[in-house]
């Protein structure tokens, strides 16, 4: 049964890719809505086998690592690929609404976008360094094709830096697992675990390495300058796409390579300099995006301030007590769903608001509150959750990460949590406040359909419920994981 | 012993070819070296017993690439539709 | 085997070279050599190591035929892009300096 | 200013990385030489693998994954590149060369190079070679054919473009999901046929990454006559 499930949520996307090259722009759009609802239903299962049997490894062709791949089927990955097919589908949807079929170039959209989830299911579940390194290029490049889908000028030159930062950091990845398998002779990441008992300079270097290349690709502070060009340009489906999971992927491996290696290789002062780093983001992502004049580039700055938390999970999961550690990781844990849901909420609430003001400007959202209050309320409330306010997921992120923070007694992290709160908050608002200036008595603005308005609006409600569930999410997370193979 | 020195002699071809790839001020001569490179890289994954990856490096690393390339620089020297070309 | 030797220490100073390439060169299509440069290095440390610790591994040379199919079509791709953009703006390398809103 | 300080930083920090690298590999070759695990367990399976080469039986049977992701990634490069062509035609009226000697000296050339491929195709079961360099080399194949101004139909943006873009992929995909099917593991072949389902795969692959790579180089150029604002309105 559960191997039937794994092979459908493999197969599935990388099919359906296949399927919606073939098919012009609405036929590919009416196979999507079927392929997304199949996904959706693979994952509710799988997420609930796992819930209820306990996580497993699947061997892949039958082969057993370290000879073959094994994907880690645990409660954290269920859990993402669930996420996935939540924001995915909901994307998937407002893309087929938003975009223009008119021009030719869109049909590529559909297989790209099944790529792209194939990409971060590849990456949830993996177990393999060197799948990892493969799945990131497949996120990569198909996250690129669909930023520059159009090929408009400002949309290549934005790609172009995409792509180059994201091909440096996946080739720093892929030199820290050529020295980790130089010294350990494993590929799967529970072999170079187990490898890695006593400190070895080499290895603390590969994931030194591998760490920085994996932060340059998830947009964090100093290595940030590609995400806001891209996320900007790209029609606002694909933002929310990229805001809300490709970068989380990149994060995602560097947190599972750090679990694994971190504490046997005595490497406090990285996790510190990657806090710091975070940190560093959280105040300048927010500080640009109360500067920035076009709507779409507000959200995008906030993304790298709320990436920058992501980033507290390293300092506060080394060295301190296992409670501590697992406070943390859970901490950051529903940051990410949280995130997730809002920014990609948030994105897509603001194609919306775009397509409805025919302007980028923030300015130009002046009457927005009393013709579209819809759209202007999927936006705030997407934004409660970033501010981290009860009772959203963001909230009960941050109060998780602040209790870690005091309890290993490095409260300055603390005070970052808070000041990212007051200039999310202060983002927020500078929005709202554009958005309730007074206008002329008629209504200037087309208005969007009802459809497109919807599906923000179940993001950003989701995010909010989020932090009221936190408690049956992150029972899921905590399951304990075996290691029993699944044998089909 | 004369393998060693061989196998010096080509370390000192690629790091060469590689340094003239990245420092040949003339676009056209860099994508030349980047091409010798390749063909030196093949000739590497002999020398460390690596025929399948020797094979694709000659095919892929100096063809292909090589031709993609040359592709390029011929293009970029041309005047574009857009705007003024720039001088790098 | 110390010939392996001599070419793990060449991947290494490719990486070197390569990255200082990636991160300091502007133009870009000298910019996508260099991570072709970069890429080469890291295949030779991939191969190169275990060949030189336990004799010839075939699964490194596997690894590295994926690698170099991944890095020609991120090369290919980033070419059109490059291509295009040249075509579009005339430029040959991405601007630089604060981004004005457009 | 600020740049050229920038410039330095980084130039700095890329020396500091080549020397802790070349740290790291001096710790890396002084250890111990030891027979490794991996390469025993892949020599103890070999035989159950379908093909008798040890590099075609990682990459296309105890590491498939891999390669069925990598494809895709080709896939997702074919694609974009494709999309980005807007060309009707993808064919370079002004690269037709008219050299008679050229033409008769590819018109021999030519069907070399594919038998080559073919020929690497079949040997990767048991000697070095296989479906990347086959593809590769029919890629090949194809550019200089084009250098050279042959007619290619089959590279117009449509359906024919599409369908053999993914005709490997496919076959790939499908053969993996037969093994679920089947009761065993996704990717897994059926007892007996791995050899010869490799072959089929192989064969599909090298036709699709050889086609990939040569629309990948087609579409490149950008026509002349083509507008300069072809994007949509960002």
């Amino acid at each position: 049964m559960s191997s039937l499930l794994m092979a459908g949520l493999l197969f599935t996307p990388l099919a359906w890719a296949v399927l919606c090259l073939l098919l012009a722009f609405r036929a590919a759009r009416l196979a999507s809505v079927i392929g997304m609802l199949l996904q959706m239903a693979l994952s509710l299962a799988l997420w609930a086998w796992v819930a209820e049997q306990g996580g497993f490894f699947y061997h892949l062709g039958g082969w057993a690592p370290p000879l073959g791949i094994g994907l880690r089927v645990d409660g954290l990955a269920v859990t993402f690929v669930l996420l996935t097919a939540l924001v995915g589908a909901a994307c998937g949807l407002h893309a087929g609404l938003y975009l223009d079929p008119s021009r030719p170039w869109q049909r590529y959209f559909w297989p790209l976008f099944w790529m792209l989830w194939a990409g971060l299911n590849a990456v949830w579940l993996a177990g393999d360094l060197f799948n990892l390194y493969v799945g990131l290029e497949l996120i990569t490049l198909a996250a690129v094709g669909l930023v520059v889908l159009g090929g408009a000028a400002p949309a290549l030159e934005a790609a172009l830096r995409y792509l180059f930062a994201a091909l440096i950091g996946s080739l720093a990845y892929l030199l820290g697992v050529a020295l980790l398998y130089a010294e350990f002779g494993s590929l799967s990441l529970v072999g170079v675990g187990e490898g890695a008992g006593s400190a070895s300079p080499a290895a603390s270097f590969a994931l030194l390495i591998m760490l920085f290349g994996l932060a340059v690709k998830a947009a964090l502070f100093p290595g940030h300058t590609w995400l806001p060009p891209a996320h900007g340009i790209a029609r606002a489906p694909v933002s929310a796409l990229l805001s809300g999971l490709v970068v989380k992927a990149a994060f995602y491996v560097a947190a599972r390579v750090w679990l694994e290696l971190g504490p046997a290789l005595e490497a406090a002062v990285v996790g510190v300099l990657l806090g710091v780093a975070g940190s560093a983001a959280v105040c300048w992502g927010s500080w640009q995006a109360l500067r920035q004049p076009q709507l779409k580039l507000v959200v995008a700055w906030s993304s790298v301030a709320q990436i920058g938390y992501l980033f507290l999970l390293f300092p506060l999961s080394h060295g301190v007590p296992e409670a501590v550690s697992l406070q943390a990781q859970q901490g950051v844990t529903l940051q990410v769903i949280s995130h997730a849901l809002a920014k990609s909420a948030m994105f897509l609430a603001a194609g919306n608001l775009i397509l409805s003001v025919r302007s980028k400007r923030v300015e130009a959202l002046a009457g927005v509150s009393r013709y579209l209050p819809l759209s202007l309320f999927s936006f705030g409330l997407a934004g409660v959750s970033l501010m981290g306010m009860p009772p959203s997921g963001g909230f009960a992120a941050k109060w998780l990460l602040l209790q870690a923070s005091l309890a290993s007694g490095q409260w300055w992290w603390a005070a970052v949590l808070l000041v990212g709160g007051l200039l999310a908050a202060a983002y927020v608002f500078r929005i709202y406040r554009a958005s309730f200036q007074e206008v002329e008595e008629s209504d200037p603005f087309y208005h969007p359909p009802r459809s497109l308005e919807i599906i923000p609006l179940v993001l950003a409600l989701l995010a909010l419920g989020l932090g009221l569930v936190a408690e049956p999410v992150l029972s899921v997370l905590g399951l304990p994981f075996g290691g029993e193979v699944l044998s089909p | 012993m004369t393998e060693l020195w061989l196998d010096g002699l080509l370390v000192c071809a690629l790091l060469a070819t590689a340094a003239g790839a990245l420092l040949s001020r003339d676009l056209f001569r860099a994508v030349v070296m980047f091409i010798a490179f390749g063909l030196l890289m093949s000739l590497a994954w002999v020398r460390l017993r690596a025929p399948d990856i020797a094979l694709a490096e000659a095919i892929i690393g100096a063809g292909l690439s090589g031709v993609l390339f040359l592709d390029a620089v011929s293009h970029l020297r041309r005047r574009p539709a857009g705007g003024a070309a720039e001088d790098d | 085997m110390t010939s392996a030797l001599l070419y793990v220490l060449a991947g290494a100073l490719l990486c070197g070279g390569g990255l200082a390439g990636c991160l300091l060169v502007r133009h870009l299509l000298r910019r996508l050599l260099a991570f072709n440069l970069l890429g080469s290095g890291v295949f030779l440390l991939l191969v190169g190591l275990p060949a030189h610790r336990h004799g010839s591994d075939p699964v490194t040379h596997a690894l590295v035929l994926t690698g170099i199919v991944v890095a020609v079509a991120a090369t290919a791709l980033a070419l059109v892009l490059i291509r295009r953009y040249f075509h579009l703006t005339g430029r040959v390398s991405l601007p630089t300096g604060r981004q004005e809103d457009r | 200013m600020i740049e050229r300080a920038r410039q330095a930083l980084l130039g700095a920090a890329c020396l500091l990385f080549t020397v802790c690298l070349l740290w790291a590999v001096r710790h890396l070759v002084a250890l111990p030489a030891e027979q490794q695990a991996l390469s025993v367990l892949l020599s103890r399976w070999l035989p159950d693998s379908g093909v008798s080469h040890p590099v075609t039986a990682v990459l296309l049977n105890f590491r498939s994954y891999d390669t069925l992701l990598e494809i895709g990634v080709l896939v997702i490069a074919g694609m974009v590149g494709i999309s980005l062509a807007r060309t009707s035609a993808l064919e370079d009226p002004a690269m037709r060369s008219a050299d008679p000697l050229l033409h008769a000296l590819l018109r021999l050339f030519l069907p070399l190079l594919v038998l080559l491929a073919g020929w690497l195709l079949w040997a990767g079961s048991s000697r070095p070679g296989g479906a990347f360099q086959a593809g590769a080399l029919l890629a090949a194949a194809g550019v200089l054919g084009r250098l050279a101004g042959l007619p290619m139909a089959f590279l117009r943006p449509g359906t024919l473009l599409r369908a053999g873009l993914v005709l490997g992929f496919s076959v790939f995909l499908l053969i993996a999901l037969l093994g679920a099917l089947d009761g065993r593991a996704f990717l897994a072949y059926p007892p007996g046929l791995a050899g010869a389902l490799i072959l089929v795969i192989e064969a599909g692959l090298s036709l699709s990454i050889g086609m990939i790579l040569l629309a990948l180089f087609v579409s490149a150029p950008v026509a002349p006559e083509e507008d300069a604002d072809g994007g949509p309105p960002a």
